[in-house]
């Protein structure tokens, strides 16, 4: 360690000189976390990198053998930076495997210079379609979800539930826009139409007025992408404007995921879809969830499980090409042709390499995302645009 | 002049540094500094502006976002296209948004110009953020890079960084021809006493509108070079949190001077790489903001003139009482590159104020 | 110079700020050849007026008219590029340059490409022959390289007369040139001026009463933003007007 | 839109801008009378919504009181804080080019940033409005609107009443707009302009902290939450007249207006237009509305 820190120091300060060889016998295998630290998002990243790392600790350290070492890199959550950010991981610490991160703008950074550049990358929450879609590659893999799943499975919900005209609601960036897209394609195909689409610029929290147009439209309920602060502020101004009485609201887990606390009653009924929920009661999960307990003195969250499969992921993979990265094909044919399994409920890793798992439908009780059945069996992201 | 002299003499040095670096750097190392050139020429076109010229823009990132976003916007995605007519227009295309907003910000005056430079940033901001133009927030990719012809190919981080280089040394050799020249010294004026400098008989506004385009032509250049290094554009190119950097980054190096934009884009960006170093701080590497905001308040409390003043901040210790009493006297007549936002009720007689 | 040659001609000046009248009907001509001395009380509208002549400030009524031109639309810059230059009452020299670079900056506003940004400044020979004629005149020849803010406060008045020489103007606007001076100064800048009157027209606003009755050719009294005197002055020392209104005060 | 909804919209834009104006405020007097640009003041506001957070349980515990304890526990707490931090930080550089507050604002803002990580973590939290508060009003058919947001709007009003008479009405407020309008001429009358600058500080400190504690139950809070307003809080000044309180009101209300009908009408196009407002009051009125003084 101190000598690979003393390689770092020099590397940071005079600018990168080449780094001497490391003169090891056993070569540890370098992940590199390009996960947020600071800003709105820093709280995801801790959670991420600790799943990742429970997995690791797990497994004595080792993965197929080969010793795990973790390069880190605050990603700030800015895509301006991020190019700089994962070429620092590439080219200073010389990783080999890339993991990140939450900001999808970011991640599709990331995913750009893995594809250029052939680093494994795994995505550990990021949901952008385009980064298994268009984007995708041999190389780039992903542990969560895309966008288009939770709003798909809760679209078909909403259909089946009976409801004909919805209003959505989101911030206008890339993430809000393909949850309602995926929205909206099952929920039509279920019969419905959304009435009309709502939108604020990202990150702005000033929803007063167009709760009064969701109140003004009249629909049978409302379908809504916010997280994190936004998520908290939108969900108890919708309780406060009294609409949570006559219009149900519905949204993608994220709407009350690590929010519930300062959400509060406000939150209490609501239905939302996702790949994880509390008191899931698998085996896996309940072994998962005392681990992380134990290890953190706090329970896990969805992230945390999110980055304990892309470790699961990492280490399938290895194991096939039992610690050898330079066989990529190998490594991503096992990985496809792996089941995970996750404390979510087992997955497998569809050809474009995004999740194919159960969607699940989840109710807040008493500051719990209650199970309450699968809104989609076994979905498939459909990949658009792939074409590898 | 022995100033003079050794202001040369840095900055020979420290460009031969640079131009040698890449004989002991790794491919990081030229990554790294690469970039640094970049926002160094992105902080030498706004020290044009604050630093010589007196008029603080707070919405310099919007020049630099539109010289990256005209690069990909231009560019084919499939055959490289030529620096020949690229860089040209990317810069026309920064200098020309340049035009608009100068022509109508220059009639407003201290904090008002600072703002209304950030509301016309703003106003670029959200047009790529929000509209299918620029692919919105997620960005768009420069997929393939420009090269001049078989000679250079911006691909290659090696020819990337060369020429980088070369544009650094450019702007810098042009801003200190602009410095010494009668227009400079127009400019010069202008920061100090615009008032005066009308009095005299000079038109000022053609001057600082003259400034601005040159300005955001560079900034444009700077974005350019960004796009081409990291190939990819975002909208965050144009928020304000960048042109409150590049800001940070010229007065940390010490306004008034060409060096000080140069030392303070490097002097930021490696204080912010040396507090994110796991290697050195461990875990508490996650709070990097804190050691470099408490740094930035320390520079402040003790770099009155910025990294640039540090030599002469010295000397006079050193030298002791003499030039220290000149030095009060000084102060007293106004220090030269103040930058002063308190609105003054020009129109106003004394009379009546 | 037997008939008067009128430089800058004001007349009817006004200028109203709201309700308040800062300077009412104020009419005046500065001769070459001859110092016009203004002096008021303060708050009279005297900054006001010498604004309003150089340009900085338009009038609410009444023409200013240059070397025979009605130059009352005209900007500050043009009038300067005409001929008429001002001092003003707080130092507006370049702290940071060298006396010379003040002075050569000042005379490049009248070179015929103030512009030109690929050549050194220092090598315009039009500003820098200008420049030190003016710094010579306004006796600073000795202190060329000096950084201007490092002056003393009566050498920084001398620059700030000599900045305004090298712009050629045939018309001076001086705003209290003698204000905080020393007597050996005060005497030193009234024989500046005495000397500078020929060929130029001079316009002096001054608090100084000895020394304004000392240098200037005529006299204008201003109270409350109006002219109630005006004359040479022995015509003004005997105005009764004058003496009740202005000097009775501090007699 | 029908009419109902148009009301109910006009309130919305009403309240939205009055709780702009609480924010601003501060902002304007800092910056109209000590001419610092302060761009930690967007911290200073984060910190107010993380006391309401943070102190609610050991005001609760010490004194048992509520809401309304914490939020004066906090006001003495921002006071000293906006003391202490203009004798460390700020006394000395008056004399300074302004620039060189800003680069120490900035600083500032890193360091509150992760002063609050360290000792509050990255959480979410949400912050109970006191039990006398929380109920709701009908509005229209199916809408009800809280009556807390009603208080802030009180609150707001009575704090723009209240600067005003200060202003106006004492010798301090007398003091504070001739040490604005000429320093020199406030120093020579034996007025103390350090001792002035430090209260008009801690005042504008406090403004903002109190705007965050009384905003914190309706806008929760998170980490960043002082960079999304700080920008608009200067757009708010500028628009306004720096340095003037009748100026920042006006402008945030004309904001609130933009902002919200500009959300319904022009969702596309809604970000970008409070900055057009702000270039065009500029280009027509270079001083902002209302210059101050």
């Amino acid at each position: 360690m101190t000598l690979f820190r003393t390689t770092l120091v020099a590397a940071a300060i005079a600018g990168g000189a080449a780094s001497p060889a490391l003169a090891q016998t056993a070569p540890k295998l370098k992940v590199g976390l390009m996960l947020p630290a600071t800003g709105t998002f820093a709280a995801l990243g801790t959670a991420i990198e600790q799943g990742f790392r429970l997995y690791v600790a797990e497994q004595g350290g080792k993965l197929a053998g080969r010793e795990i070492e973790f390069v880190k890199v605050d990603d700030e959550s800015d895509p301006s930076k991020a190019t700089d950010n994962v070429n620092k991981l590439i080219k200073r610490d010389n990783v080999d495997v890339l993991v990140g991160t939450v900001h999808s703008g970011v991640a599709m950074a990331m995913a750009k210079v893995a594809k250029e550049t052939g680093t494994l990358l795994i995505v550990p929450n990021a949901g952008a379609d385009a980064v298994t879609g268009p984007m995708c590659a041999p190389n780039i893999f992903r542990s969560s979800f895309s966008n288009w799943q939770p709003g798909y499975a809760m679209g078909e919900v909403m259909a089946k539930k009976g409801y004909k005209r919805v209003v959505t609601i989101t911030w206008k960036y890339a993430a809000g826009d393909e949850s309602v897209r995926g929205f909206k394609e099952a929920f039509e195909k279920g019969g419905g139409t959304v009435a009309k689409e709502l939108s604020l610029p990202f990150p702005n929290v000033e929803f007063q007025a167009l709760l009064t147009e969701i109140a003004a439209a009249k629909p049978d309920a409302v379908y809504t992408f916010f997280a994190g602060g936004g998520a908290v502020k939108f969900v108890k101004d919708y309780a406060a404007a009294g609409l949570k009485k006559s219009i149900p609201l519905y949204g993608a887990g994220f709407l009350t995921d690590g929010t519930l606390e300062a959400q509060g009653a406000d939150a209490d009924g609501l239905f939302t879809t996702l790949h994880y929920a509390d008191s899931l009661g698998l085996p896996r999960d309940n072994a998962f969830r005392l681990a992380y307990a134990k290890s953190y003195k706090l329970q896990p969250d969805v992230y945390a499980v999110q980055g304990y499969d892309a470790a699961q992921m990492l280490a399938t993979g290895l194991g096939a090409v039992k610690g050898d990265l330079s066989k990529k094909a190998e490594f991503a044919a096992a990985v496809e042709k792996a089941r995970i399994d996750s404390p979510r409920g087992a997955f497998t890793i569809s050809k474009s390499h995004n999740p194919v798992q159960d969607i699940y439908l989840r109710q807040v009780t008493g500051k719990e995302n209650k199970l309450v059945g699968v809104a989609s069996k076994s979905l498939a992201d459909p990949g658009r645009g792939c074409r590898s | 002049m022995a100033m003079e002299r050794s202001k040369f003499l840095f900055t020979t040095v420290a460009f031969a540094a640079l131009a040698l670096y890449p004989f002991a750097a790794g491919s990081f190392g030229i990554d790294l500094v690469t970039k640094i050139m970049v926002y160094a020429v992105f902080a030498l076109s706004l020290e044009l502006l604050v630093g010589t010229t007196g008029l603080v823009c707070f919405g310099q990132a919007a020049f630099f976002g539109i010289g990256a976003y005209a690069t990909v916007l231009l560019s084919s995605p499939t055959d490289s296209p030529s620096l020949a007519w690229l860089l040209p227009a990317c810069v026309l295309a920064a200098a020309a948004y340049a035009l608009f907003v100068g022509a109508l910000t220059l009639r407003t005056k201290g904090v008002y110009f600072i703002m209304v430079t950030l509301a016309f940033a703003q106003m670029a901001y959200y047009v790529v953020h929000d509209t299918p133009l620029g692919g919105g927030t997620d960005g768009i990719y420069l997929t393939v890079k420009p090269v001049l012809g078989g000679l250079l190919d911006l691909d290659k981080p090696l020819a990337l960084y060369g020429f980088t280089l070369g544009a650094l040394v450019a702007v810098f050799g042009f801003l200190a021809l602009l410095g010494r020249s009668r227009f400079g010294r127009a400019l010069a004026g202008i920061r100090v006493n615009e008032q005066r400098m009308r009095a005299t008989g000079f038109s000022t506004y053609p001057y600082k509108l003259a400034a601005f385009v040159i300005s955001g032509g560079i900034a444009g250049l700077a974005g350019f070079l960004f796009a081409v290094k990291d190939g990819f554009v975002n909208p965050e190119l144009m928020s304000w949190h960048l042109s409150g950097a590049v800001l940070i980054m010229i007065i940390l190096g010490g306004l008034g001077h060409l060096r000080g934009a140069l030392i303070g884009a490097f002097a930021f960006a490696l204080l912010q790489e040396l507090f994110k170093s796991e290697a050195i701080f461990g875990d508490f590497a996650k709070h990097w903001q804190l050691g470099l905001g408490l740094t930035i308040i320390a520079s402040v409390a003790l770099l009155p003139r910025g990294i640039v003043g540090v030599p002469r901040q010295w000397r006079e210790r050193l030298v002791g009482r003499r030039i220290a009493t000149t030095e009060v006297r000084h102060e007293l007549a106004g220090p030269p590159p103040r930058v002063n936002f308190r609105v003054r009720s020009a129109e106003v007689p004394n009379e009546l104020a | 110079m037997s008939s008067p040659e009128v430089l800058l001609h004001g007349r009817d000046i006004t200028r109203r700020w709201g309700g308040l009248v800062a300077v009412n009907k104020v009419s005046l001509a500065l001769v070459r050849g001859r110092v016009h001395a203004v002096i008021a009380t303060n708050g009279a509208g005297k900054s006001t007026l010498i604004n309003i002549l150089s340009g900085e400030i338009e009038p609410s009524d009444g023409q200013v008219a240059l070397l025979g031109e009605d130059v009352t639309r005209w900007s500050q810059p043009r009038r300067a590029r005409a001929g008429l230059g001002r001092s003003y009452q707080r130092n507006t020299i370049y702290p940071s340059f060298t006396v010379f670079e003040n002075c050569r900056l000042a005379a490049q506003a009248r070179t015929p490409q103030p512009w030109v940004w690929w050549r050194s400044a220092q090598r315009c020979e039009a500003s820098t022959a200008a420049a030190r004629a003016a710094a010579e005149r306004a006796g600073l020849s000795a202190l060329l390289d000096r950084e201007a803010g490092l002056l003393s406060h009566g050498q920084k008045r001398q620059l700030e007369i000599a900045m305004c020489l090298a712009t050629a103007p045939q018309v001076l606007l001086l705003d209290e040139p003698l204000a905080g001076m020393g007597a050996e100064e005060t005497e030193r800048m009234l024989a500046l001026l005495a000397e500078l009157k020929h060929g130029h027209a001079i316009l002096l606003v001054e608090h100084d009463m000895d020394a304004v009755f000392r240098i200037a050719d005529e006299i204008t009294v201003m109270v409350n933003g109006a002219v109630i005197a005006s004359g040479t002055p022995d015509a003004v020392r005997n105005s009764s007007e004058v003496r009740a209104a202005y000097l009775g005060e501090g007699h | 839109m029908d009419l109902a909804t148009f009301l109910i919209q006009c309130l919305n834009a009403l309240q939205y801008g009055l709780l702009l104006f609480l924010v601003a405020s501060g902002l304007t007097l800092i910056f109209g009378i000590m001419g610092v640009i302060n761009l930690a003041h967007g911290s200073f506001y984060m910190i107010g919504a993380y006391m309401a957070y943070a102190l609610a349980p050991i005001v609760g515990s010490t004194f048992g009181g509520g809401f309304f304890a914490t939020l004066g526990v906090g006001v003495v707490l921002a006071v000293l804080l906006g003391y202490v931090l203009e004798w460390a930080f700020f006394s000395f550089l008056y004399q300074r080019e302004h620039l060189q507050q800003v680069l120490m604002t900035y600083g500032l803002i890193l360091v509150f940033e992760e002063l609050r990580s360290l000792l509050l973590g990255d959480d979410v939290h949400g912050v109970k409005p006191p039990d006398i508060l929380a109920g709701t009003l009908p509005l229209g058919e199916m809408m009800t609107y809280p009556v807390y947001r009603l208080f802030i709007s009180g609150v707001c009003l009575l704090l723009a009443l209240g600067m005003y008479l200060v202003f106006t009405r004492t010798r301090l407020g007398m003091m504070i707009r001739a040490g604005s309008a000429n320093r020199e001429m406030v120093q020579s009358l034996g007025i103390d302009i350090k001792f002035l600058y430090r209260v008009v500080f801690a005042a504008g400190v406090a403004v903002a902290v109190v705007a965050g504690m009384v905003a914190a139950p309706v806008a929760s809070v998170y980490p960043g939450m002082g960079n999304t307003v700080l920008i608009i809080c200067f757009v708010v000044v500028v628009i306004g007249g720096i340095g003037s309180i009748r100026g920042a009101l006006l402008a945030s209300l004309v904001i609130g207006v933009v902002d919200t009908f500009g959300t319904v009408l022009l969702p596309q196009a809604a970000g970008v237009l409070v900055y057009v407002l702000m270039a065009l009051i500029l280009l027509w009125k270079p001083d902002g509305l209302f210059k101050a003084g």
